[in-house]
């Protein structure tokens, strides 16, 4: 079986990552697709380019993983993210999770984009007509301690 | 000697995605303050990972040891 | 362009319920993937059997559409739910959500599944080793009123 | 005439998908009667549809229209 958690510089297949999932146990999968959209708070994207540190982020997912299993034993977990540069309406994530039971699909999967968004070593850059920018908390200043860096809050 | 890994904007400031320190060990803030001498760089709220685990300033980095420095993430 | 809404005899393919709503302003697109389960309730399922009444159940879909959309403007939805013979693991329904922010795409995704058991005429029929069974509310007693019928809890 | 769709246990009980009554004019609660009058079946507490929108015991149906019943609903 392929490995369940992937950082790929390829074009991202939907359905690779939910066949991670399947299991006769579940009754319920859930997919997030993280699109390139066009408008960010008004200001329009051209193309974007995520850098990753592979190895740590695989290590991260699978602490995501942990921390899931924790609150979801039953819950079944995939993810790839995509690097590289990608255009509009480019998938950049997929996380599948499956269930027995939907309403844990959901909540699992909406906890592991939360904490991706949190814990994962990945950076955007926006290339937009005049000019590009790593994105990331421009405020933040307040290094990793004990818990998780605060999240960020624009989409 | 102690390899240093930088992303993002870190790398693009430095101009190299990989660095090597001629050290035996160092302090996550010696690494940081060692850069800082040599590229125009603002370390101090930047997190760090040693041997891919996130790491606290005063964490101890052995020759052999990978640190990382992480800018503010935005994957997903 | 398909229509976003149809009941199919074949298997689905979820990649087809999702690029209906791929769009240049998604940011998000989530999906719900009904699979079917071999056990409910500790029960073992040989297969499934659903039956729909076609017409209504696209009006019903274009109902759950409609209550969303006053919810959330900005949310698209597509929904296929299949009817015939399914196995373990076959597809039953797919529904996909997108929107500028994955927040919203969460839950418009949760509120048309709890939508589409609650009004859209569609049964199952259980397949045992030891007999089958239309499954549906049993203990249901009220017809349906002004508001939406009992909803369904067993999964 | 009216036509009457039926489903699930009810179209298996009845034997027919579909069936026919020769009238101008019933309520939803007549229709039942007239069903239970010839099949074994219990509707008064199955809903029912006029023209594919759910309907109540005393909604009208005319010549021409489609009434279903629609037991209880275990889609998704």
């Amino acid at each position: 079986m392929t490995a369940r958690f992937e950082i790929s510089s390829e074009p991202l297949v939907v359905d690779d990552v939910t066949q991670k999932v399947v299991s006769r146990n579940a009754g319920a999968i859930t997919v997030f697709i993280g699109t390139v959209r066009e408008l960010t708070k008004g200001k329009k994207t051209v193309s974007l380019e995520y850098e990753a540190y592979p190895a740590m982020a695989i290590k991260m997912f699978e602490q995501i993983e942990r921390e899931m299993h924790e609150k979801w034993p039953e819950a079944q977990l995939a993810i790839t993210h995509r690097v590289g540069k990608l255009d509009i309406t480019d998938i950049a994530v997929v996380i599948a999770v499956s269930s027995p039971h939907r309403k844990i699909a959901y909540e699992a999967n909406e906890f592991a984009i939360d904490r991706i968004k949190q814990i994962v070593p990945i950076w955007k850059k926006e290339h937009w007509e005049d000019g590009t920018e790593w994105i990331g908390d421009q405020l933040e200043n307040v290094p990793y301690r004990a818990g998780a860096p605060k999240e960020e809050l624009d989409d | 000697m102690i390899n240093v890994l930088l992303f993002a904007h870190l790398r693009e400031t430095v101009g190299e995605e990989k660095l090597v320190i001629e050290a035996e060990k160092m302090s996550v803030s010696d690494v940081k303050a060692w850069l800082e001498a040599r590229y125009q760089l603002e370390l101090s709220t930047v997190m760090s990972a040693v041997n891919e685990e996130f790491a606290m300033d005063h964490t101890i980095v052995q020759s052999g040891d990978v640190i990382a420095f992480i800018p503010p993430i935005s994957g997903g």
